[in-house]
């Protein structure tokens, strides 16, 4: 079982990281965002496993952080990309 | 039982991986940012909620179980509203000009 | 551990615990009392730095404290040696002097809390916290901290007056400071990876020669010369303590500056007696070479009088790091010779006397003109001949002429050089004492110069301040007496290896 | 523990690298911050993987998330500033130098970590059978709050110096006031909605991470870091202003953590004989005394820290 | 070859990268971020280290964890203070530069 999962940890995160080309090609910084974001809940996602696969009940807290820490990530861009647009008004 | 249970996690789990596999090849292959921001959200949403229900099956204490659903609904509830804004702004005519 | 130990120990925590909890409280109470409460805190720890080194002459061994009773390696210990004696009882007078200047530049008008007074007196006593820390550590972490300790309490000082010049300067400031600590942390890793140990003593027992330990040492060296401002990395210093409030730029020149300087000689001396370092130590000695003539003939060529006592502690700094060629013994590479280490310290503390001094003078020069264009002194010697004269004392201990601590510094190092036939830095000191000699008198003459026009002073200079830097200058000449030898002092807490013991 | 790397930690290796070298090489700057957001949660994947379930959080919660959302909001700000002007941009020669120079740098630390001893000098021995003396479960907290609880003391110090130096960039007009823009609340209410669900959570999380660090992995610096970040999502959705720089309570709050450590370090003169000891019988209790402060202290640091100098002045 | 000396590895050219942004980008933001990765380089060798260390039950050596946390709460403190620096600089000239000059 902890092999599947491992491997599942390593196939979604890989995957996800594919979608940094996105970072990479933007064109919007939406898109950069969403690609982050992407990755984010990937990451949570690998970390959720992982937990369960190398028996570390901690990683989940460490998830549960991630999870609120991605959505002040989100916020600060979205609010900050707001404001830049005001100020160059 | 417990050959069961893991069935069921291997099952979940594997969608899991394939939405976030989906999610991934939407938001490289559409062909504009609303379109992606619609894959995104799927894989978001349906990806991790299926990681997390597979983990489900695996025993464990309630409060550890209450922790997964917590990040999930977290990362719902975060994801959903900075969707939103990320629509918001990159739509023609909104910040960011 | 013993008694006296403990009461020393407590010694050592109130050095570092005093002045921090003055800042914390210059913070909470705000307005007026922030001054009150460095005012109340200088004296008391000034009597604690006199009490350290009370204790270490008397009892002629190494103050050690254990925080918390956990010994190293798990624990972290402060120690106090000789050369940690005479620096903090240089921070605490220096800050004494420079607190008292600073009173009528950063007053707090009744009711209202001021932003410059307030964060000038906090972080000045959050500066002597740090320094002091700086001083008795003895573990390379703890170090690590209080250097950030340093580096956070200093770049905020630069940028007091709030212009665009000043911001520039504090950035660069910090973002060299930066670069420095995290190669200084990254050695420090590399000890720890090595010998699962960052206490400097312990350190000392376990380290050998090989790629390991000169990695690490070579990294922090790297890190710290890039905050010490030694040649090529003086870029950052000239604007920033220039661009700096008069008495920050003290505080900046004179002390924090030593702190870095402070720590190479801890890992060189300290951390890596044992192991044979000729080459490094020449090549030390050499960029402080280099600082020593680029600084000096820089400073000859500043129109302006703060950026000329910049450039100057740019190669008064060089000066310092001669003493790592001189203290090392050629043939064994790792024996030393305490002239030149007495002489290397000495230049330490008589520039910082000397350079405070110079700073403020010219901060006092600058609020009677309104300007510190060096073409324009003229008439200022008259007018402000205290100031002036107390100027003219500072430059007597850069040029390394009789009576200053300079000159004794200067003469012991000479003497270390010749002895050792190693002649090539004399010529350095000689050449370098007359390049100051320049820039100073270049000074000098145009401020005793007649004024074609009688001089109007934007503002009166009150005596008192003027007094504090005459003080400080004084200092710096009465280091001059101090009898030309190895200070027993100094040698407190020296492995024994050393040569040349007291004559 | 396996003696070969799994391929998730060589792809993991490789992952943070190739983020490492976009942060790096990007043109864009907010591509750059964006790429290094995206490393911080790549190395919280690392200290799991490193046995460092204390680390992880805290990377997560500060070396990525709030110094992402500060490096974020700095991007956007300084937007259209970042192309550097033709005569800043360093030549070929000197890129050339400068790689040639930090391969060398990477080079010789790779040779060092292949030279480190077998086998690994190690204080876990120590930590472990001094641990029943601090009455805590977690070594990692041991070490912060007793064994090393000097750098502790003196790096809650490091942020509130580091906050002062922020506030003393405030004009002389506005000093005393506020830090940041006034956030008003969304009119159509989705940031404050979202805001209004999230910060209860994320205070509840905040507390049970800060405290579950005494017997498990966590702690009061991972645990301080959300709550600092949920005061400034609530800042930020308009909910609450940031206080003013003047305010005595903040000014308390700001010291109360160094002040009660330091209090409780003298008091181990008396207690224990030495700075910073704790009585067997009490450690525990005392160590938590501290957190307690400690944490909030440090949650208001960080805050503020984001949220900048003063910009409005106090009417 | 273990983990840990996989991820020591990484630290090591991560240090190399950042150093080389460090040295290359004259945009202040820029340094700043080379300066984050250095430490992170730096942090992730300590991270090997101490996993090199794991002894008595714990998977690694508490200690350099412990130095680790510290490190980056004083790696935060010093990128806020130089995001505020710069972004008052910007305020106060229209521009983003270390150029004296400007």
């Amino acid at each position: 079982m902890a092999d599947f999962l491992l491997a599942a940890a390593g196939f979604v995160l890989a995957t996800v990281t594919l979608g940094l080309v996105r970072i990479l090609r933007g064109p919007s910084e939406a898109d950069r965002i969403m690609a982050a974001q992407l990755l984010g809940s990937g990451g949570i996602a690998a970390l959720l496993l992982l937990a369960e696969a190398m028996s570390v009940p901690a990683a989940v807290d460490v998830a549960l952080t991630l999870a609120l820490l991605a959505a002040f990530v989100s916020v600060a861009f979205v609010k900050g990309f707001a404001r830049s647009g005001a100020d160059g008004a | 039982m417990s050959f069961a249970l893991d069935a069921l996690t291997i099952l979940a789990v594997s969608t899991g991986a394939f939405f976030f596999l989906a999610g991934t090849v939407g938001l490289l292959r559409f062909p504009d940012a609303l379109s992606r921001l619609h894959a995104l959200t799927k894989a978001d949403n349906l990806g991790l909620g299926l990681v997390v229900l597979g983990l489900l099956f695996q025993p464990e204490e309630l409060f550890a179980g209450l922790k997964l659903v917590t990040v999930w609904l977290l990362t719902l509830l975060a994801g959903a509203t900075v969707t939103q804004l990320i629509a918001r702004t990159a739509r023609p005519g909104g910040a960011q000009e | 551990m013993p008694n006296s130990a403990t009461a020393g120990g407590f010694l050592l925590i109130l050095a570092i615990v005093l002045p921090v909890t003055g800042a914390l409280l210059s913070l909470v109470l705000g307005g007026r009392h922030a001054e009150r409460v460095a005012l109340l805190v200088m004296p008391a720890g000034l009597v604690v730095a006199v009490a350290i080194a009370s204790v270490v002459w008397r009892t002629h061994t190494v103050l050690e404290y254990s925080v918390g009773s956990w010994d190293p390696p798990l624990g972290v210990a402060f120690r106090a040696d000789g050369l940690s004696v005479v620096m903090i009882v240089t921070a605490a007078l220096l800050i004494c002097g420079i607190g008292a200047f600073a009173r009528a530049q950063f007053p707090t008008p009744r009711g209202q809390e001021t932003r410059t007074s307030l964060v000038f007196w906090t972080l000045l006593l959050a500066v002597w916290g740090a320094l002091n820390a700086v001083f008795i550590g003895g573990d390379l972490f703890k170090l690590y901290v209080a250097l950030e300790l340093l580096t956070f309490a200093a770049v905020p000082l630069v940028s007091l007056d709030g212009r665009a010049e000043t911001l520039t300067a504090a950035l660069r400031y910090l973002l060299f400071a930066l670069f420095g600590s995290i190669l200084y942390l990254l050695g420090a890793v590399l000890f720890y990876g090595a010998h699962g140990t960052l206490d400097i003593v312990l350190l000392s027992h376990r380290i050998h020669a090989g790629p390991v330990a000169w990695a690490a040492i070579s990294l922090m060296t790297a890190g710290l010369l890039a905050k010490a401002a030694l040649y090529p990395f003086h870029l950052w210093l000239p604007p920033a303590h220039a661009g700096a409030p008069a008495p920050a730029s003290a505080i900046l020149s004179g002390l924090v500056v030593k702190a870095p300087f402070f720590l190479v000689v801890r890992l060189w001396f300290d951390v890596m007696p044992r192991v044979p370092e000729r080459a490094a130590a020449q090549m030390l000695g050499t960029l402080g070479a280099a600082a020593i003539l680029f600084g000096s003939v820089v400073a000859l060529r500043q129109a302006r009088l703060k950026l000329l006592i910049a450039y100057s502690t740019v190669a008064q700094i060089g000066y310092l790091f001669l003493m790592f060629p001189l203290a090392v013994e050629p043939e064994t590479g790792h024996q030393w010779n305490t002239a030149a280490w007495t002489g290397g310290v000495l230049q330490a503390i008589s520039h910082a006397f000397a350079k405070a001094a110079m700073f403020m003078a010219a901060g006092l020069i600058a609020e009677a003109l309104g300007h510190d264009r060096i073409a324009g002194l003229a008439g200022i010697g008259r007018a402000l001949p205290i100031t002036v004269f107390a100027f003219g004392l500072g430059g007597l201990s850069l040029m390394g002429l009789p009576p200053s601590g300079g000159f004794v510094a200067k003469a012991m190092l000479l003497t270390a050089a010749v002895a050792e036939g190693q002649w090539w830095w004399a010529v350095v000191v000689l050449t370098g004492g007359v390049l100051a000699g320049g820039y100073v008198f270049l000074v000098l003459a145009r401020a005793l110069a007649d004024a074609s026009e009688p001089l109007t002073l934007l503002s009166p200079i009150s005596p008192s301040r003027q007094a504090v830097v005459v003080a400080l200058a004084l200092c710096a000449v009465l280091l001059g007496f101090i009898p030309l030898r190895p200070s027993e002092l100094l040698q407190i807490g020296r492995p024994d290896i050393a040569i040349g013991g007291p004559r | 523990m396996t003696d070969r790397p799994l391929a998730l930690d060589i792809g993991l290796a490789f992952l943070v690298l190739g983020v490492a070298v976009w942060t790096i090489a990007a043109r864009d700057t907010f591509a750059a911050v964006v790429g290094f957001v995206a490393f911080g949660l790549l190395l919280t994947l690392v200290w799991a993987r490193l046995a460092a379930p204390d680390v992880a959080p805290t990377e997560a919660a500060i070396g990525s998330g709030v110094t992402g959302g500060l490096l974020l909001g700095a991007s956007t700000r300084l937007h259209g500033t970042q192309t550097p002007a033709p005569g800043e941009k360093p030549g070929a020669i000197l890129r050339l130098a400068a790689a040639a120079l930090c391969t060398v740098v990477s080079a010789g630390l790779a040779a060092i970590v292949l030279l480190l001893p077998e086998p690994a000098p190690t204080l876990a021995p120590q930590a472990a059978t001094n641990i029943s003396a601090t009455g805590l479960g977690n070594p990692v907290t041991a070490v912060l709050m007793a064994y090393r609880a000097i750098d502790t003391l003196l790096e809650t110090v490091v942020l509130l110096l580091a906050l002062v130096g922020v506030w003393s960039l405030a004009p002389d007009r506005v000093w005393g006031g506020f830090p940041g823009p006034r956030h008003h609340a969304d009119p159509d209410g989705l940031l404050p909605f979202m805001a209004q669900l999230l910060v209860p959570v994320g205070l509840l999380v905040g507390i049970y991470i800060f405290w579950v660090g005494s017997v498990a992995p966590g702690g009061e610096f991972q645990g301080a870091t959300i709550l600092a970040a949920m005061w400034v999502l609530a800042m930020m959705a308009g909910l609450v202003d940031a206080p003013a720089v003047s305010r005595r309570w903040l000014r308390l709050l700001l010291v109360a953590g160094p002040a009660v450590f330091f209090a409780i370090g003298l008091a181990g003169f008396a207690m224990a004989g030495a700075f910073l000891a704790y009585p067997e019988a009490y450690a525990k209790l005392l160590i938590v005394t501290i957190e307690v402060p400690v944490t909030l202290s440090i949650a208001t640091m960080l805050a503020l820290l984001v949220a900048g100098p003063p910009e409005r002045a106090l009417r | 070859m273990g983990e840990a000396t996989l991820y020591g590895l990484c630290g090591a050219a991560l240090v190399g990268l950042g150093l080389f942004g460090l040295i290359v980008h004259p945009q202040p933001l820029r340094k700043i971020l080379a300066f984050n990765l250095i430490g992170g380089g730096v942090f992730l060798l300590f991270g090997a280290i101490a996993r090199r260390g794991a002894a008595a039950g714990f998977g690694g050596d508490p200690v350099p964890q412990a130095l680790v946390i510290t490190g980056i709460v004083v790696a935060f403190s010093a990128t806020a203070l130089a995001v505020a620096l710069l972004l008052r600089l910007f305020q106060e000239t229209g521009q983003a530069t270390l150029h004296l000059d400007g």
